[in-house]
């Protein structure tokens, strides 16, 4: 069991990485009654735009220097991302568009963007498959510290990971502390639960939505770049980051809107979601392994369903969620 | 004065005449397309009017591709008026996908199962009935929830998506062919058996008469009849709903089945009268662009017709770019999303206008 | 229509195919190809098809067109009738999946030529005009599974593993008998090198997922295997073993890029003398084979050079075994190499004619082996055998 | 008063929504040093112009001046910065944050809840007022929150203090505290404007009085050189009587009886505990009692929307038959041919579809109406035409959604709607509340119609005043518990006052 564990945690910790930086990105979002349902094509954009950086540098000279290695990339995705933030906050907050149609178009426009230049890319450079592989930046972004491998278990299952895995963590506490301890925090808060009030006392309510939502929309595009230049190795394949985008939109709702407890459900959900290939099934019944794979999603809706039995106040969406905000409006 | 004036600020107006707000969309599309345009110029120095011009031939090039684009059309409409009345109802359906996906289950398991049992003008009608049955199943569930516990929908129709996508994944592997292949093949290839029939002679013609009849079922549906009217309160307040007797839960409930049977009926029409398999895919991710069609045409069901059209003909237009300039698929994916954005935004100069500072009014002082 | 540049492309090469082809040409001129590919250039397994594609049109100087992202379903009947449509006289495509459909195409086009890679159906189907083709790609993994081996030598003589710890890890995508097939020959393949080698089998379920596949192999290498190949589409299990520093042999194309530590070898199938062999046969008026299997001989079977990480001598090894399988003195599954359950397999019979359920029809062990891809051209070995151990049904 | 600086000066000041002038061309001075109240009547444009100072809204036109130096107001923030602060008609709290972070929200520093608590407490001793800096808004009252607006100007600090209708839902108590307040700070020299549509508060706080009439500056006087009978006047435009008659009830039967009758809300606490009385046809039973006291619940157990513990309620035909109401949702209830009308205190919250039309917003009762699964539009849109024009609602017409009206419009149209379906039985809960003082009149006369065609009127008031004036009976409920039943003709103001705060006065059962 303990050798079980001791190989399976790093695992889910690896798969929830991702998922932990686009619920943070996005709960910091929605905590501005911004629903952003992009996402999905945020994480894309974040990722692309961090593979296209490092592509151009490592292309561009033979000898990497470690700091730009790592800052190039991370500086694209930021910028890639913050774009998107751009976009979504000018239609919906400036122009009052509808949340949720500019979402949806805005993750058909980032993963057709992601795979568009990712699947373009490769064409510049010969290579007998269709992958970039960016493997000198990703040893970089991979690296754990030295002397992990020499302490054991502690070693494996806290220290054996990328600095982005543990700069995720860093920004969900962050991010708890900013929303319930810190002036601005508060403000956000009222700014997404009730921006007519928020606007009243003086709070900027456009400013606010707009640094949230971009701000949400940068940590969640750190997750795109953290799958392709840590977990993926520095290697692109299309679609290969698949559905996580959304399922970092259900551990929102799943952790009622809590960066600090998104961080256990994000790790929780990242080992269910690869369970199924610790579980037998039998040259047979390889159909079972299917049901297997259905079982974050089972154990989602039933902890869904539990808690919302008796569901509290506070446990609530912003309360303006998805609703833009028009101060001539009554 | 100590502070500048603001040049213009933004009001809010009154209904602009129906041709007027026409104009906007048109004029938000054509922009959009010269950005597109010249986007594509730049990036792939490929002449933009030979870019859309295929775009049109992949959507109407040839009769084929007409049937076939009015086809898809109808799939993605149907889809998006299945859940058009629970968005009426202020909840948040996004679980089309499982719900075809189921509908489309039942009606392969009875083309395989019942496929050598039954004839056709027996086996047919028991697929209808299992397919609106089933994805009514899969609406009710998530319905359920929310009326008993009041379950957050968005995320339980989420899961019921994967949950929906994984127990397809089973089936196809207890049913697959041959062994180990993991696919399923054309069920019945030699008998036909539960393939739903061609009509005037047509095989494109079914799903399209379907549409437009639910198209015109909806309308009516949500706005003449009482049941329209109950989710319309629901929607906006469920307080005034309960202090006028209307009892949510029971809304919630039946509205759900209504929106999870049609997207069944869709399923059916994918498995039995398209496709005549089922995959994981099966449904191609029209569950979410279904919500884009519907929030785009606002809920009316005559205009999604348009909405669905403007989806449809990128993805088809996208295809032929592929084919004739070697252009990758997702480069549509960029095109769609900016004329999307182009006709998300322009919805604000329908609904505001800038003011600007009467500047006679100033002399005054 | 199918657009100007592919016209442009073909009315360029057109011109260079007349100075060099000599017989034939007026014929050639008539043939149009249509293709049929599952997803993109973006795709691995696609990508092989695509270039042996564009190399054989080119080379035979005909004008053809390509369909990209063909889900299997109606829309390859759809694709298929477009491009005959469209006045192809060939039609291609790539999928497992797609056969059906293409089938149902065939019946409704009886002039134009039908050809489906990887199917199963043609020999039962009775048609004319629908042919299936697919390689000896067990040779190939066979020789792949020598680098394996010999490698696995190495690292028993390096002292970083005894003999008994010579495990191979092999992430599969289904248990389909492509996929056993693959892995037997290439197990067979690192035994003939390394005979206290044996073999970890995983499935996923899918044929390109790279979280799958990543994380299978990761668990592969976590259960003590020091050596992995794979037969799934994405880079998932190879950038796993780069990531562990555990040797890798890969299918399709060399990762090597991506994996400059650890790739060994990888083997393919070459499309491309197919392509030429059924366009010709069009072009002549003659008949394609029903079921055409490609082999080393022919050229469709081709390994990758090798990577650095390679044991030495590897190279002299696959050449000495290539040079045997070519002659017909050494089969790869020589049944007296393996066993199944304890003994020597004598007689088997193989589900040869695709039916619903698993009903064996065609003998296939004779003269001391399995004839792998000679009833139909789609492989049908699906022996589980001693030495192979299938993770997935140790409950 | 010429002497005076004006604090501020709005100029020519013009706002328009879509077709709707909601102000034109207003001229309006505020001085150091007074209270100014604000008359008009519903509709009249009051809560725009001074929104306008409070940068929530952006004129079409006009110049306003601070302190004599004209200003830009873009946003509220604008407004703070030029000590403009504003209690505004609709709360502006939010629900899930406590008393103290509603407070503060908006200021600037770093963030101490406990100091910040201390304050509150502070400043809640010093003027007499009650708050519980921890509790969260969802968890108050109506006249809780509307404290809680006001500590939170407070707290601020303002020079220019706007008030739109701060004393809607305040009791006498709290709002005499609340006038004590505003007193001393006028002595203070800052400039108050108050908008309030009772006319004793007025007269009692007042120095001034502006009035608006369609959008209109009709002009301003001095309170004490004026009257209600010209204020009122001068808001309408023409001249009214304000008078309300008390027809004597004709042939009064029993039509609901309320026996024993307990509620338990969803957390526990008992609401109501062993009401019993008797409604009577032909007569207006009013219900006096703090807000909290269990009036809400009363009635929406009557109505059928509240799950009772113990008790019964009874329902007597004109034939004598009886028919028990409880358990019954409305629905039920309007099967039976039970027709009971409720207006509820949250109009647009649970009365009204604030989205929909005037036009759909009259279907909400009669839609079921008809064999067919269909609506039909027509009738609503009759009736609400004629709603529209018997009770002057100010609307551009009848397919406003109705949220765009302003409060009392909004009254006018739920009142108008639950009326039109002849009831047998009226539940009405703060008739009035923001209702200029015209239209509270075309409401009682309303009421007064419908009791002589005998209907069992049940009237929920907060304005002791006008209950004693317009019902026959007085049920007085404190903590839940019927603490007396008197006949309006024979007690006053002060016997039931006293009742509201004690259970058991002088019981006068029949
Ligand atoms: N079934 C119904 N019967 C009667 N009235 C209805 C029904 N459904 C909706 N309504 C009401 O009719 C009005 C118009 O309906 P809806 O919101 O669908 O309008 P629309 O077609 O979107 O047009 P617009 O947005 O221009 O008003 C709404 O206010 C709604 O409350
Ligand atoms: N944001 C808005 N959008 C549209 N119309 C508005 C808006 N605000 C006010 N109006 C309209 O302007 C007019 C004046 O409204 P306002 O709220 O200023 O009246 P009021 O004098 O405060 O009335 P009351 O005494 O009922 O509060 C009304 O007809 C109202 O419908
Ligand atoms: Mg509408
Ligand atoms: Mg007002």
């Amino acid at each position: 069991m303990w050798n079980f564990l001791l190989a399976f945690i790093p695992r889910a910790i690896v798969q929830g990485v991702p998922l932990l930086y686009g619920s943070t990105g996005e709960i910091i979002t929605q905590k501005s009654g911004n629903l952003n349902l992009g996402i999905p094509g945020v994480m894309y954009v974040g990722a692309i735009s961090g593979v296209i950086g490092s592509f151009l540098y490592e292309n561009s000279t033979a000898n990497l220097n470690p700091m730009l290695a790592i800052l190039i990339p991370m500086l694209c995705c930021l910028l890639g991302s913050l774009l998107m933030g751009l976009l979504y906050c000018f239609l919906t907050v400036t122009l009052r568009a509808n949340q949720n149609v500019t979402g949806l178009a805005m993750t058909t426009f980032g993963v057709g963007f992601g795979n568009f230049f990712g699947g373009s890319l490769i064409k510049l450079v010969d290579s007998d498959v269709p992958s970039i592989a960016l493997s000198a930046t990703s040893s970089y972004f991979s690296k754990s510290l030295p002397f992990a491998s020499k302490l054991g278990w502690f070693g494996k299952l806290f220290l054996s990971y990328g600095f982005l895995a543990y700069l995720a963590v860093a920004i969900a506490l962050a991010a708890s502390y900013f929303l319930n301890h810190t002036r601005k925090g508060l403000h956000l808060r009222a700014v997404g639960e009730n921006p007519n009030t928020a606007d009243a006392v003086g709070i900027n309510v456009s400013r606010y939505k707009y640094v949230a939502t971009c701000v949400g929309c940068m940590i969640a595009g750190l997750g795109g770049l953290y799958y392709v230049m840590d977990y993926a190795c520095g290697v692109w394949s299309n679609d290969a980051f698949g559905d996580r985008g959304w399922l970092a939109i259900a551990l929102v709702i799943f952790t009622i809107w809590r960066p600090n407890l998104s961080i256990l459900a994000s790790f929780l959900f990242g080992g269910l979601y690869i369970i199924y290939l610790y579980i037998p099934t039998g040259m047979d019944h390889m159909e079972y392994q299917e049901l297997y794979k259905m079982i974050p999603y089972v154990v989602t809706l039933v902890v869904l369903v539990v808690t919302s039995v008796r569901s509290k106040r506070e446990n609530q969406p912003p309360e303006s969620l998805g609703v833009p905000y028009f101060r001539e409006e009554r | 004065m100590n502070k500048k004036e603001p040049f213009f600020h933004i009001v809010k107006r009154d209904a602009l005449p129906w041709y007027q707000s026409v104009g906007v969309r048109a004029i938000a599309i054509v922009l959009a397309l010269v950005l597109c345009g010249i986007l594509t110029t730049i990036t792939t120095g490929i002449d933009p009017i030979e870019v859309y011009k295929s775009i049109f031939a992949g959507a109407f090039g040839t009769e084929r591709k007409t049937w076939i684009t009015l086809q898809n059309l109808s799939i993605l409409l149907l889809i998006a008026l299945a859940l058009t009345p629970a968005f009426k109802m202020k909840f948040w359906n996004i679980g089309g996908e499982g719900q075809v996906l189921i509908g489309g289950l039942a009606a392969g398991a009875c083309m395989i199962c019942l496929g050598d049992k039954l004839p056709n003008p027996v086996l047919i009608p028991v697929m209808v009935l299992a397919s609106i049955a089933a994805g009514a199943f899969w609406g009710f569930i998530p319905a359920f929830f929310k009326a008993k516990w009041n379950t957050n929908e968005t995320l339980s129709t989420l899961m019921m998506n994967y949950i929906a996508t994984q127990l397809v994944a089973f089936y196809t592997i207890v049913w697959e062919v041959p062994k180990g292949s993991g696919k399923i093949g054309i069920i019945n290839q030699n008998s036909n058996a539960g393939w739903l029939p061609q009509i005037f002679g047509s095989k494109y013609l079914l799903s399209i008469v379907v549409a437009v009849v639910v198209t015109l079922l909806m309308y009516i549906y949500l706005n003449y009849s009482k049941h329209g009217y109950e989710i319309s309160v629901v929607g906006e307040s469920e307080n005034t709903a309960k202090y006028v007797g209307i009892k949510v839960e029971k809304v919630i409930v039946r509205t759900m089945i209504l929106s999870g049977a049609i997207c069944g009926l869709a399923g059916l029409l994918l498995v039995g009268g398209i496709n005549h398999t089922i995959t994981t895919t099966l449904a191609g991710g029209q569950g979410f662009t279904g919500v884009l069609v519907s929030w785009m045409a606002k809920f009316n069901p005559l205009t999604m017709v348009f909405s669905s059209f403007l989806i449809i003909f990128m993805d088809r237009g996208a295809g032929e770019i592929s084919t004739a300039f070697g252009l990758n698929h997702s480069y549509a994916d960029i095109l769609t999303g900016i004329i999307l954005f182009f006709i998300i935004g322009c919805e604000f100069f329908i609904s505001y206008k800038l003011q600007f500072r009467k500047k006679a009014e100033k002399e005054v002082q | 229509g199918c657009g100007g540049s592919s016209d442009k492309a073909s009315a360029d090469t057109k011109t260079d195919a007349e100075s060099t082809t000599t017989e034939g040409e007026a014929s050639l001129a008539d043939v149009k190809v249509g293709f049929i590919f599952l997803h993109d250039e973006n795709s691995t397994y696609d990508l092989n098809f695509m270039n042996a594609a564009k190399e054989a049109c080119e080379k035979l100087g005909v004008e053809y067109m390509t369909k990209t992202n063909i889900p299997e379903g109606q829309e390859c009947y759809e694709a298929a009738c477009e491009l005959a449509d469209a006045g192809c006289n060939f039609i291609f495509a790539d999928s497992f999946g797609h056969e059906d459909y293409m089938i149902e195409a065939a019946k409704e086009y009886p002039e134009v030529q039908f050809s489906h890679a990887t199917g199963t159906k043609a020999h039962t189907e009775n048609l004319d005009n629908f042919h299936n083709a697919f390689a000896s790609i067990y040779d190939g993994r066979y020789l792949a599974g020598i680098a394996a081996g010999m490698k696995l030598n190495e690292m028993i003589d390096n002292g970083d593993i005894t003999a008994e710890q010579a495990k191979i890890g092999y992430v599969g995508a289904f248990t389909y008998a492509e996929v056993i097939s693959g892995y037997t020959s290439f197990f067979l393949g690192a035994r003939s090198v390394c005979p206290t080698a044996t073999m970890d089998v995983t499935f996923t379920g899918s044929w390109y997922d790279e979280t799958a596949e990543k994380e299978g192999a990761n668990k592969l290498i976590q259960d003590g295997c020091v050596l992995i190949s794979q037969h799934a589409d994405s880079m998932g299990a190879p950038t796993a073993c780069e990531t562990a520093g555990v040797p890798n042999v890969s299918y399709n194309g060399s990762t090597e890029s991506a994996c400059p530590n650890t790739f060994l070898v990888s083997s393919r199938v070459n499309w491309e003398p197919y392509f030429e062999y059924a366009i010709n046969c069009v072009a002549n008026g003659e008949a394609i084979d029903a079921d055409w299997t490609g082999t080393l001989a022919t050229g469709s079977v081709e390994l990758s050079t090798l990577g650095s990480a390679v044991a030495e001598g590897t190279q002299e090894a696959i050449d000495e075994a290539k040079a045997k399988i070519e002659s017909g003195e050494l089969h790869v599954f020589d049944t007296s190499t393996f066993t199944v359950e304890g003994q020597e397999l004598t007689s088997y019979q193989a589900d040869v004619d695709t039916d619903a359920d698993y009903t064996p029809d065609h003998e296939v062990v004779s003269d001391g082996y399995f004839h792998e891809s000679e009833y139909r051209s789609a492989p049908y070995f699906n022996v589980n055998i001693d030495g192979i151990n299938l993770l997935d049904t140790a409950f | 008063m010429e002497t005076k600086v004006a604090a501020v000066s709005m100029k020519n000041v013009t706002k328009t929504f879509g077709s709707v002038v909601a102000n034109e061309k207003v001229d309006l001075d505020i001085y150091k040093g007074e209270i100014l109240a604000l008359l008009g009547e519903n509709g009249s444009g009051k809560t725009t112009l001074m929104n306008m100072l409070a940068g929530i809204y952006y004129p079409d036109e006009g110049q306003i001046f601070i302190n004599g130096k004209e200003e830009v107001i873009k946003t509220p923030k604008d407004a703070l910065n030029l000590g403009i602060g504003m209690v505004h008609q609709h709360f502006k709290l939010i629900d899930v944050l406590t008393a103290t972070e509603n407070i503060i929200l908006g200021l600037e520093g770093k963030l101490n809840i406990k100091e910040a608590s201390k304050k509150i407490e502070d400043i809640c001793n010093k003027y007499g007022f009650e708050v519980d800096p921890k509790q969260k808004i969802y968890d108050m009252s109506v006249s809780q929150k509307q404290t809680v607006e006001i500590v939170k100007v407070l707290y601020r600090g303002a020079d220019i203090l706007i008030l739109d209708e701060p004393t809607a839902v305040l009791t006498p108590q709290e709002t005499e505290k609340l006038f004590r307040v505003l007193r001393k700070m006028r002595d203070d020299g800052k400039a108050i404007i108050i908008i309030t549509h009772k006319m004793h508060e007025v007269e009692s706080l007042s120095d001034r009085v502006a009035v608006l009439r369609d959008g209109r500056y009709i002009g301003s006087m001095t309170t004490k050189d004026t009257t209600v009978t010209e204020m009122t006047n001068m808001m309408v435009g023409h001249a009214v009587t304000l008078n309300i008659d008390r027809p004597d009830p004709v042939n009064p039967k029993p039509r609901i009886v309320v026996k024993d009758l307990s509620v338990r809300s969803e957390d526990g606490i008992q609401k109501l505990k062993n009401v019993s009385f008797t409604a009577r046809s032909g007569e207006i039973l009013g219900i006096a009692g703090i807000s909290g006291c269990g009036q809400k619940e009363l009635l929406e157990a009557i109505a059928g929307l509240q799950p009772v513990e113990t008790g019964t309620i009874e329902y007597v035909e004109d034939n004598g038959h009886e028919e028990p109401l409880l358990g019954k949702d409305p629905l039920k209830i309007a099967e039976m041919g039970v027709s009971l009308s409720f207006v509820p205190e949250d109009r647009l919250g649970m009365g009204l579809v604030a989205n929909m039309d005037l036009a759909d917003n009259m279907m909400l009762r009669s839609f079921r109406k008809g064999r067919t699964p269909f609506t039909n539009r027509r009738p609503s849109k009759k009736l609400a035409e004629s709603v529209v024009k018997e009770l002057e609602v100010v609307t551009p017409g009848i397919s406003t959604p109705v949220r765009r009206l302003s409060g009392g419009n909004v009254q006018k149209v739920l009142v108008g709607r639950e009326i039109a379906s002849a009831p047998t039985v009226l539940l009405t809960a703060y008739a009035v509340r923001g209702l200029d003082i015209n239209s509270s009149y075309t409401i009682y006369d309303l009421l007064n119609e419908q009791k002589k065609k005998g209907v069992a009127v049940i009237f929920v008031g907060e304005d002791l005043d006008v209950m004693v004036e317009l019902c026959d009976k007085i049920m007085v409920l404190c903590g839940g518990e019927v603490s007396g039943i008197v006949d309006a003709r024979k007690t006053d103001k002060n016997e039931v006052g006293l009742m509201m705060t004690r259970v058991g006065g002088d019981e006068i059962h029949e």
